[in-house]
């Protein structure tokens, strides 16, 4: 079975920084990838250049099987390709069963509809109604996002990505700012949602990464240090000296 | 030949006076991330200053810095209320009170200087010609381009080899850090403004041999500072330097080749420029995320 | 069914109450005033979908509504004054112009799109200005049909005030349900977090793009009305300080309030015409007023006064609320 | 002070009675005026004030005599026309005040209105006069595009105007019974130009230059056709944008053309600027150069050039040299002013206009048509010399002067007249 993603030589500089070079990583169908590196590692880049965010100097991004190097980040994101942002980028005038709404709206491809607006209204409904439901957000759900705590303003942020029902979630430290129980929470919702998405995920927690990840890549200095299991990243060498080392003592 | 170097001069001249607008305009934009459409008043200002001053008899040369000075200060009156009020509001804010406020200023002026077309009396020395190959170029023009470059010049001295160009640069990028070291960035503002204010006022003085003096001028010549500085991408001296030689080569040029159809040529071709880089000819590195 | 909330059905109400009662009460030039009120309030109302919902600050909105009067006038003057065809005309045209602005604000935004629009409504008004054969170039186009629906002219004032009035209406419900509608929706996404919306899978240009024929069609619909309140259209209506004095319009009535587009095109043409003839510094006062409410209400009149009203009304409450 | 005396426009100078100043019932206070547009009310009921300080409005028609006569004056106070339109003013104040502000025996209450040199807002501004404020007559507007603009509205309001607009085809196809016309058409001057240009210049190729709009289309259009017609021969044909900032590059190609005479046309900011520099590119002295109109107006363009005119020749209805305008220059320079131009002279030959057709219908211009037919019977006696009216189209026949612009002997510039074409009369509706 081929991979859901695929990037290959992914190369990236800001001027004379080389932030990015020769990374090559797959994530199939349902797997949960941890992306774990010290700051200014790259990760985040990364993730902007798989989304469309930024345009690579060299390589490929291939989705689906097929080259989506030249597609702007929208088109990604109709595609499945979904992220969340390093902070919870909210939409703070409108509130959060609206902002859930835009998301399902344009799963449903309503989303810049004009007339006969009443009906996308009620389509896009129940399935924001089951979000609410499944992540106990539903009293809040006529708040304007900016009334929200910050834990919840980060649970409305994922689950407008999961709105977007995404083949892959590539999630930027969501757990962020968040007590230990909120994280656990705002990952267990992820996977109550659909066990198939596959999920990129980015966190500084260590014991998160090694709880939830079925297999965890670890980038230093804009390069691709090693992929593997926990068990097997936890033993590597390489990997302890870079960025582990220092936890461990 | 003569004619393609005078055309070419009359596209320098053109663009000095270009950017000696654009530049006031343009440090306030980029510094402090103002946009203030009030630049045309005090461009005015300037002008109406120096076709009094040189009316008068007094020496003609102070003629420029008095403009400055005027433009200056009614620059440092705004500043103090209510532009220091609006430095941190988004553009849109910025762009309705600075238009307001030229609105008030164009027709104060008007009150004080009456609707006549007013002209400088320029001095002797600058009234004089030189033929290359057998054309005339006017003495007058010649001293535009120098004034424009030596302010150029000057200007980037000051903000960029200067310590107290640094600290500013510095204020802009982090305002909290440059107060911690003690220095009070209300003031600093408050003199880029007025500086920018006085350039204005210069700018206008320079030009009034060239444009004279009018109700509506102010409008004219905002609209034409402004797209130098958007042309020049915002935010950089080269910028606006650049900036002012596209539109003025743009503009010059199009009246030598197509002079029945000049304006329509040169805005066409800086839509489409703008169109094809939006964000101008220089534009700084940003990053989004 | 969704019910239509009081504050949203009141000043519906009061507006048919008005534009009912008007022809009865109001003189001939009232009644005309009134409608290029009406007009020009509906072209800034369009201009308030992009300023305020999408913080889309153009300053080619002129060039929207005078690209329709043009077309409609000259439509009326070779085909006949049918309102049908003189709309369709306009709005047609309108049309084509947003979109070549849709361009525009599909590539650029902030000062770069003020400037570029600008520049493109300059372009439009060289046009006008020098298309002498077509368009009268500065004397304009005059001696145009009166509008006529079948049988019926209508070029009397009471007619043409029923018709900006029917026209302003239908924008404005227009108006509302592209504010209220996914679209509308997703204009003020693209506006609050324009990264959010790309990630969500919204293109953001198409939204703009979508928008702003929106807007043009609506500004188009009344830019085709408008010469035939003087049969007359001349150059002016496509400069770009007809765009200023649109966004100052919208900013006296709110920014982003849709019926304060009416409210800051009255209160503006209403200064302009009665000051001005009282002193030839009316443009001081203007100035004044304007700056005033930026400094002051920079929700706009439309804002301070729901705003004032929604204040006091809630004091009242909460003090009976209180034991 | 009474604040009702502090409105500008009630009054025609400070030479007015301060007592009794007429009020018209239909007239409303600023703010009552607004409130009562936007809430779509009718006109309010004057206030105590004001109806105890109003004449009694008594409609009979033996008292015709006695009630004011309402002149309402549409002119550009704001827009790239402003001290135009403050000179037609300032001209047709000094007519009003020298009558006594009264005219025909009636006296005079006369409103200014502002069109920003703009259509729409001349045509709102002339329906607000005639609809609001009721006035028997109006006057004025100097931008063509606006005279254009108004005249369908006045036309159907059939209202009497003295329309001062120059487009040839106010006297052509927009010619209207309800519309008198005292002062040129473009072609009179165009053609003129031609002619003196032939006779002087003996088939010399001559280089046009114009502003490209309405009126510089006219005046250039017209000297062409005449002078080809005559016999002459053109060379280039330029046209700028209105509104240039810089003339440098037209004047460097124009230097490059070397030509053996130029005939152009530019008002306001445009003609300083362009006369500036074209001293400044040294052809001053060097080409011959002619004009038309505006060019070299006397108030507005003259005294902002310095010696950079001198010589030159314009084709014009109105000259401070002329012997008709003796009498007004000295009066109009009495109130402090320059000496006058064309618009402060239009104003006030068009008060003369509305003065003889006032007394030659007794006052009462109930039957225009009757008015009318007198106005045209006989000529006028004006500062633009005698004027007589073809009936056809409303339109003045006027005396064309060639002007050449000396050195006065003050030392300041002076449109002389060198020869004048008497009794000019547009094609009118034949054209």
């Amino acid at each position: 079975m081929s991979a859901l993603l695929e990037i290959s030589g992914i190369g990236k500089s800001f001027g004379a920084v080389r932030v990015l070079s020769g990374i090559s990583l797959a994530v199939s169908e349902g797997e949960t990838l941890g992306l774990i590196g010290p700051n200014g590692a790259g990760k985040t880049t990364l993730f902007n250049v798989v989304t469309g965010f930024l345009r690579a100097d060299a390589g490929q991004v291939r989705f689906a099987g097929a080259p989506v190097d030249r597609l702007p980040p929208a088109e990604r994101a109709a595609r499945g390709l979904v992220r969340t942002f390093q902070k919870a980028m909210v939409f703070p005038a409108l509130s959060l069963r609206e902002s859930l709404a835009m998301a399902a709206r344009q799963r449903a491809g309503q989303g810049l509809r004009w007339l006969g607006a009443r009906a996308c209204h009620q389509e896009s409904a129940a399935r924001v109604e089951r979000l609410l439901a499944e992540s106990g957000l539903a009293r809040h759900g006529g708040e304007r996002m900016a009334d929200l705590s910050y834990g919840e303003q980060r649970i409305a942020d994922l689950l407008m990505a999961l709105a977007l029902e995404p083949r892959l979630l590539l999630l930027d430290e969501p757990t962020a700012g968040l007590s230990q129980a909120e994280a656990e929470r705002l990952l267990g919702i992820v996977r109550r949602h659909d066990a198939r998405t596959a999920i990129v995920l980015i966190a500084h927690d260590i014991d998160i990464v090694f709880n939830h990840c079925d297999r965890i890549a670890v980038m230093h200095l804009g390069q691709l240090l090693r992929t593997g299991t926990p068990q097997a990243v936890r033993q590597d060498a390489a990997v302890r000296a870079a960025y582990l080392g220092s936890l461990a003592d | 030949m003569g004619y393609a170097i005078v055309q070419t001069l009359n596209a320098l001249s053109f663009s000095a006076l270009l950017l000696l607008t654009g530049l006031g305009l343009s440090v306030v934009l980029s510094l402090m991330n103002f946009v203030n459409l009030a630049h045309g008043g005090f461009y005015l200002l300037g002008s109406y200053v120096a076709v009094l001053w040189l009316g008068s008899g007094a020496p003609w040369w102070l003629a420029f810095p008095a403009a400055f000075l005027a433009a200056g200060l009614a620059g440092a009156v705004l500043e103090r209320f209510p532009f220091r009020r609006f430095y941190a509001r988004p553009h849109l804010m910025q762009v309705l009170l600075t238009y307001g406020l030229s609105v008030i200023m164009a027709d104060l002026m008007r009150w004080g200087f009456g609707a006549q077309i007013l002209t400088p009396e320029l001095p002797a020395a600058l009234q004089g010609v030189v033929f290359l190959f057998d054309m005339p170029f006017p003495l007058y023009r010649l001293f535009l381009i120098g004034a424009g470059v030596a302010l150029g010049l000057l200007l980037w001295l000051l903000l960029d080899r200067t310590l107290w160009g640094a600290v500013l640069r510095a204020a802009v990028t982090d305002r909290g850090i440059v107060e911690t070291l003690g220095i009070d960035t209300r003031h600093l503002f408050a003199a880029v403004l007025v500086l920018s204010a006085g350039l204005g006022g210069l700018s206008g003085a320079l030009g009034a041999g060239m444009l004279a003096a009018y109700p509506g001028l102010d409008e004219e010549v905002l609209i034409l500072a402004l797209v130098t500085v958007v042309v020049g991408g915002l935010g950089s001296f080269g910028g606006t330097v650049a900036g002012a030689l596209v539109v003025g080569f743009a503009l010059t040029f199009s009246k030598v080749w197509f002079p029945e159809f000049a304006n329509v040529v040169a805005f066409s071709a800086m839509a489409g420029f703008l169109l094809l880089r939006p964000n101008g000819l220089i534009a700084p590195p940003l990053r989004q995320i | 069914m969704r019910d239509i909330p009081l504050s949203r059905a009141a000043p519906l109400a009061a507006a048919l109450l008005a534009l009912a009662l008007a022809p009865l009460l109001a003189g001939a030039f009232h009644l005309r005033f009134l409608a290029e009120i009406l007009l020009l309030g509906t072209a800034v109302m369009s201009l308030d979908l992009l300023v305020g919902l999408g913080g889309l600050v153009t300053l080619g909105h002129a060039a929207l509504f005078g690209t329709a009067a043009y077309a409609a006038a000259i439509a009326a003057l070779h085909l006949g004054g049918n309102l049908f065809l003189v709309l369709g005309a306009g709005t047609g045209a309108a049309l084509l112009m947003a979109a070549l602005m849709g361009v525009a604000i599909m590539r650029s935004s902030h000062l770069f799109l003020l400037i570029l629009t600008l520049l493109l409504g300059q372009v439009a008004w060289e046009v006008a200005f020098h298309w002498r054969e077509v368009t009268g170039g500065a004397d304009g186009l005059r001696g145009l049909p009166p509008l006529s629906l079948g049988p019926w002219r209508l070029d009397g004032p009471r007619a043409l005030f029923l018709l900006s009035g029917g026209l302003a209406l239908a924008a404005y419900l227009l108006a509302r349900s592209f504010a209220d509608a996914p679209i509308g929706r997703a204009l003020v996404g693209a506006r609050e977090q324009p990264l959010r919306m790309s990630a969500l899978g919204y293109s953001i240009p198409r939204i703009r793009f979508r928008a702003m024929l929106a807007a043009g069609g609506i500004a188009g619909a009344a830019g085709s009305l408008y010469p035939f309140l003087n049969l007359y259209v001349g150059p002016q209506s496509v400069h770009w300080s007809l765009s200023a004095t649109m966004i100052i319009m919208l900013v006296i009535g709110g920014v982003g309030s849709l019926w304060g587009a009416f409210l800051g095109s009255a209160i503006y043409l209403a200064l302009q015409t009665y000051v001005s003839a009282y002193t030839d510094r009316w443009q001081l006062f203007v100035g004044l007023v304007f700056v005033l409410i930026v400094l002051l209400l920079p929700r706009g009149l439309a804002g301070g006064l729901t705003g004032g009203l929604a204040g006091s009304l809630a004091g009242v409450l909460s003090r009976r609320g209180r034991p | 002070m009474d604040r009702l005396h502090r409105r500008k426009n009630l009054r025609t100078g400070n030479s007015a009675p301060p007592s009794a100043p007429h009020l018209a019932p239909g007239r409303r206070l600023v703010l009552g005026g607004i409130a009562a547009t936007l809430a779509g009310l009718p006109p309010a009921r004057p206030t105590l004030a004001q109806t105890t300080l109003a004449q009694p409005s008594l409609p009979q028609p033996a008292l015709v005599q006695a009630r004011p006569v309402r002149i309402g004056m549409i002119t550009s106070l704001s827009g790239p026309f402003t001290a135009l339109g403050e000179s037609m003013r300032a001209g047709m104040q000094l007519l009003l005040a020298q009558s006594g502000h009264r005219l025909a025996g009636r006296p005079v209450e006369f409103l200014v209105e502002d069109d920003l040199a703009r259509s729409e807002e001349g045509a709102r501004k002339a329906r607000k006069l005639i609809g609001q404020d009721r006035v028997d007559l109006l006057c004025g507007v100097i931008s063509s595009g606006v005279a254009l603009a108004l005249r369908d509205v006045v036309t159907e309001a059939r209202t009497p105007t003295f329309l001062l607009g120059s487009a040839n085809d106010l006297a052509r196809g927009a010619a209207s019974p309800f519309i008198v016309r005292p002062t040129k058409t473009n072609w009179m001057l165009g053609t003129t130009a031609a002619r003196w240009a032939h006779e002087k210049l003996s088939g010399a190729r001559v280089l046009t230059v114009g502003s490209d709009y309405a009126a510089g289309r006219e005046y250039i259009g017209d000297f062409a056709a005449t002078y080809q017609q005559l016999g002459g021969r053109l060379g280039r044909q330029l046209w700028t944008p209105l509104g240039s900032a810089d003339f440098g590059p037209l004047l460097t190609t124009i230097a490059a053309e070397r030509p053996e005479a130029v005939y152009g046309f530019f008002a306001g900011s445009d003609a300083v600027r362009f006369l500036r520099q074209w001293k400044e590119y040294r052809l001053a002295g060097r080409v011959p150069l002619f004009g038309a109109g505006a060019f070299f107006d006397q108030e507005d363009v003259l005294p902002a050039v310095g010696d950079a005119a001198l010589g030159a020749l314009g084709t014009f209805h109105q000259s401070p040299t002329a012997p008709a305008s003796a009498a007004f220059n000295q009066a109009y320079m009495a109130t402090g002013k320059p000496l006058p131009g064309e618009f402060s002279t239009t104003g006030y030959v068009c008060g003369q206009v509305i003065r003889a057709t006032l007394e030659r219908a007794d006052g009462d211009l109930a039957d225009w048509a009757k008015a009318c037919g007198a106005l045209f019977s006989a000529p006028v006696e004006t500062a633009f010399g005698t004027m007589p009216f073809d009936p056809r189209n409303g339109q003045a026949i006027l005396d064309i002067h060639v002007n050449e612009v000396r050195r006065g002997e003050d030392g300041r510039m002076v449109n002389t007249v060198l020869h004048t074409y008497e009794k000019l009369r547009d094609p009118g509706p034949d054209a």
